[in-house]
């Protein structure tokens, strides 16, 4: 049994899986490229090595190199995270050849779930219901896709076979431009899994992306921790996720329903560990498996929240041998969780990453409020890796508490140095569709503009104006070197200075 | 010291009478103002209320991200406004924008051709960084004049990569 | 029915309330003395309004001045938070009296229990046991305690009568040391709650210092929430807290009989609003009412944690008027939480406070860890108020989950600029007897010694040495100006640059 | 560049290599040293063990906390080590201590007297501060000499209170 872990990833899910295994008194392993000498997750591991360049197939992407480091700290097993070589079937051979534990599902689930294709044959064999498209078919040239796509008909998604996480995807919306889009989704599925193979998919218009987190053990246990939301995207990308989901609400039977057949789906490929049966959603609770995520989520803490399972835990557990601390019975939702994901961009510069050193971070804390982050001031965000640098998470008793906690946490999060999405959050939370409820995975991008021209009537304009004026002016201050007397201290030092005379 | 500032459409008239008062639009108010430890964040205390923004300046404007919406805010004195409006406020729209890269990145590909029309809105040029392509869009409407990159350049941070005329 | 509440505190406990106000959607009103204009409840609450000079009695303690900014700033309501006003009987009349919601119990609740004399003698009258002593023979001068102290039998307490919080306190182990030990009880009662009064009782040996938290409505309903465990003290500081009380565990029909009695105590005062009666247990289950303290509790977080009941929130509720949104029924206690007060003081040199610019915070986050904290990098501690600037609490599924969550908690937790007592609480989490659960109030002071000089064997004196030896190397190789060449770019910021040529 | 250091009891010989090695006790190690932030905050990888540290200089001693305990250190280089070998290293042990505030505050009383005797341990000084009454006591043994405050003087930081020899 393994009692050092080597974490074969980086920034806030690597530091994720620090803390659980410190928490269970497991040894861990850091693995670090240049640009990641100073990371969180370096500065926390037991033991930390170097990796490589910054560019990932020079670094996190080098599972040979990996499991040398593995076997020369003596650490027993391998925790990839998410993306990187996560869900790669081959590195998780590997490791297993090497004689260490990887934790996550057998290389054969994740080659069976890891091509959609073969993924959706499996899972519609075993009766689950999928969306209806190409999947299954093999590697398609752009011209067979061409044929093939009026008979799905329009508007439809194409999609990286070897792919997740919204990469090498795209919309089109008719024949014309298929070809350019096909291209475009080729070419970004090459750099992201090194694939460029795609398969079309009907888009489903106003549905709702739901998933199931399962955690299966290798005794055959297979439960499944409720739903999750994820419906709120931008270009394919969650950005937001809750649960439970305000769609599904308190229609238990619905729940249950859809539980029991994602269940049904892991065990079809002989699931065990940690993963995630994605289901699209139509507005007539009819539902359709859209693939499985055989890895831990970015979105396990919201899940954590409400269930009080420790995700991170129970993987390690499971990959230790032994069988599930919980049975499905054990289950249930408490309270409400939302997470935003805060990414190193500009909403005001159509989300475009944003680099630099943070100089500056004030976190939001108090009851309910979690975060999980891989950054702290003085750290630079460079251009190589995803532009997820936090995760801010809220639980609440009811969703209009976690709202309004979500609220209170996104206006107290303070990040100078680099842009973030927090005001993009801020909008959101105000927005009365998300509100209500009401939004499905088109909400984002067809009925929710983000534009800071759009100023009302209730806004502070006038005492924008007053700030800016104050900044102005004191730089303009500063600058013809106008020293005035009487200028109020604005620190509180003189204060200790000043304490004997107070004091009397 | 009057300023004159503008956010949007909404012209402020604002006098900074001393360190404790100014005037908005003649109304006097009593102010408690504040950079909060070096960074980019000012605390004021207008008449009691308490406001905490990020104030910098960019592109010729001051920008205010206050209660999560961000302000443009365009701040001069008297003689900055006669001179602006002399000119005819329309200095930028007659001169060339020249699209910059906001990050590294690589180009994938470039979407229009030298003297091409464009819109306002129109994509210019993909950039590949952070593993994601992103759209670079044109601000204004106008003619594509010089291309200076082609797809499979890496370019580094604020590079001009195309102008618009 | 108020929508605005002024906050007559500063630190954490104000930001705690600001924050419980905004997810009720109350605006909140902060009032600050010069050395607190940056600090974050100024920061975060919608208006603020200065008070006075740094000492406590020119600015948190004029009741006058901020019932004249509640009144004039529009709020309804007034939370004290704890210290400060949170007890004088006079102000919360006087906030009656001027129309204003005093969020806390009715005066003459106050009144009776912030005498710990008339508090003994209504308790006891309402059947509930005390601890032997002087209480309720009203003001004694020194002769008279020193009549009556054999009587009693040494050891014993001198208490200030207006106390709380270990202040004006002094254990007193003979008749000899007692008139140096009453003067300074007197002085320090004098200094921190304007009266020199103060009383014995009979110390306890091996005692526990266990309190129940209580919750009462106006419409009569009186419920607790439970036990929390804070024998941990240092001079009579409060300085860890857990809950469940391990010394109770699960001896849920102890548990159920104190937690009785506490509510009991609670009605003989007519209670209304959040408060917490304390007791001392002997090892014989043996319990004693200690004194109640009318107000919220600095650690109210861990039952916060384990009851999942928002304390601030429900205060708030009970203030305006609402019944209780919980019956007994509806609470129980889950897993287990812990709470160690972060104070800035050097636990190196004999705890002494320490004061200066925080430099740097590096907060520990991720699953079960909350931070209440009031400062923020660039703040500034200065010597007028307490030294309390942090809480971390932590709540894991076992008690065992929760120490090792707090370790790790711990050990991610950087603050440079102040010296603070985190490698006190370190050492103690690493106690063999803190781990069993077996301590009582003197288990600080009579068995854990904190010492830099105990290094033993298995320590990293080796690695020690390393660094301090490359740190002095670093300086001296500054110092004396020699450039190397290669010499490796401890930033990440090289690699932005590096981008492009790295990226073909 | 060779170092002798000491911790408590324990002498260590680090010899500093080059930027990635050095050797302690004649053992050689690889070593990846960083300072983080500007902080004095340092991160070394040794052999691949990963530790992080404060690192300070006070009062004559480098002190480091690590993983919770603070280790005193003194790094000497050979020259240095002769010199305080044929001093004694007793210098400290013959002169006087001269108890400073260590942070500003109130004397409230001093329960010590001119030339009186005292041992190491016994209080010299109560200081309020921060609410609270801080005894302060003697690091060592020795008598009393001057004593240059009173009760109820408010003092500062670093200042002066009574000396010991």
């Amino acid at each position: 049994m393994f009692d050092k872990v080597l974490i074969a990833n980086r920034g806030e899910i690597a530091v994720r899986i620090i803390r659980a295994c410190r928490e269970l008194g497991l040894k861990t392993v850091a693995v670090f490229s240049d640009v990641d000498r100073q990371a969180l997750h370096v500065r926390f591991a037991d033991e930390a090595y170097y990796l490589g360049s910054p560019p990932a197939r020079e670094s996190y992407l080098r599972g040979d190199r990996i499991i040398e480091i593995a076997l020369k700290s003596g650490a027993g097993a391998i925790h990839p995270g998410y993306g990187f070589l996560a869900e790669r079937a081959d590195f998780a051979q590997a490791c297993i050849d090497a004689g260490l534990a990887f934790i996550g599902p057998k290389p054969s689930a994740i080659a069976a779930m890891g091509d959609k294709a073969i993924a959706r044959a499996t899972v519609s064999a075993a009766g689950v219901p999928v969306v209806p498209g190409t999947a299954g078919e093999g590697a398609l040239s752009n011209d067979e896709l061409l044929a093939i796509a009026p008979t799905i008909g329009f508007p439809l998604l194409a999609k990286a076979t070897a792919g997740g996480g919204g990469k090498g995807m795209r919309e089109v919306r008719n024949i014309e431009e298929m070809p350019r889009l096909l291209n475009a989704a080729r070419r970004e599925a090459e750099a992201a899994f090194g694939d460029g193979n795609v398969y079309l998919e009907k888009l489903l218009e106003e549905a709702r992306h739901i998933e199931f987190q399962i955690l299966a053990d290798n005794q055959g246990n297979v439960i499944h921790l409720g739903e999750r939301e994820c419906s709120l995207q931008r270009r394919h990308q969650k950005i937001l996720e809750e649960t439970p989901s305000p769609f599904i609400a308190d229609d238990q039977e619905f729940r249950q329903q859809m539980g029991e057949v994602a269940v049904r789906a892991a065990k079809a490929v002989g699931y065990v560990n940690a993963g995630t049966i994605e289901f699209l959603v139509d507005k007539d609770k009819r539902y359709y498996f859209l693939e499985m995520n055989t890895r831990l989520q970015v979105e396990h803490p919201i899940t954590e929240a409400v269930t009080n399972v420790d995700i991170v835990k129970e993987q390690i557990r499971i990959a230790r041998g032994r069988s599930l601390n919980y049975t499905q019975e054990d289950i249930s939702q408490h309270g409400w969780a939302i997470e935003c994901r805060i990414n190193a961009e500009d909403p005001y510069e159509n989300f475009l990453p944003s680099t630099g050193r943070i100089s500056h971070i004030l976190l939001p804390t108090g009851p309910g409020v979690r975060v999980d982050t891989g950054v702290y001031p003085g750290f630079t965000i460079s251009p190589y890796y995803d532009s997820l640098i936090s995760k801010l998470i809220v639980h609440g008793k009811t969703r209009a508490e976690a709202i309004l906690r979500m609220r209170r946490a996104l206006e107290e999060y303070k990040i100078t140095g680099v842009r973030t999405n927090i005001p993009f959050h801020q909008m959101l939370m105000n927005s009365h569709r998300f509100m209500a409820g009401q939004y499905d995975t088109r909400f984002i991008e067809d009925r929710f503009s983000f534009n800071s021209v759009n100023i009302d009537k209730s806004s502070d304009a006038d005492i924008a104006a007053i700030l800016a004026t104050l900044v102005a002016h004191q730089q303009i201050q500063r600058s013809t070197h106008i020293i005035r007397r009487g200028k109020r201290d604005t620190s509180n030092w003189k204060w200790v200075g000043r304490w004997e005379r107070m004091h009397r | 010291m009057k300023y004159i500032s503008t956010v949007i459409e909404s012209e402020y008239i604002i006098e900074i009478l001393d360190e404790k008062h100014l005037s908005i639009n003649g109304e006097v108010h009593t102010i408690d103002f504040e950079e909060v430890d070096g960074q980019p964040v000012f605390s004021l205390i207008l008449d009691g209320k308490s406001y905490e923004a990020f104030v910098y300046f960019e592109e010729g404007e001051w920008k205010v991200m206050l209660h999560g919406t961000l302000y443009p805010v365009l701040v001069e004195d008297e003689r900055e406004k006669r001179l602006r409006q002399a000119y005819g406020g329309g200095v930028t729209q007659t001169s060339e924008y020249h699209l910059k890269a906001p990050m590294p990145g690589m180009v994938v590909s470039i979407p229009v051709e030298e003297g091409q029309q464009i819109n306002k809105g129109d994509a210019l040029l993909i950039l590949e960084s952070m593993k994601m392509q992103n759209e670079l869009r044109s601000p204004r409407s106008g003619k594509v004049t010089r291309i200076r990159v082609e797809p499979g350049d890496h370019v580094e941070k604020k590079q001009t990569l195309l102008s618009v005329e």
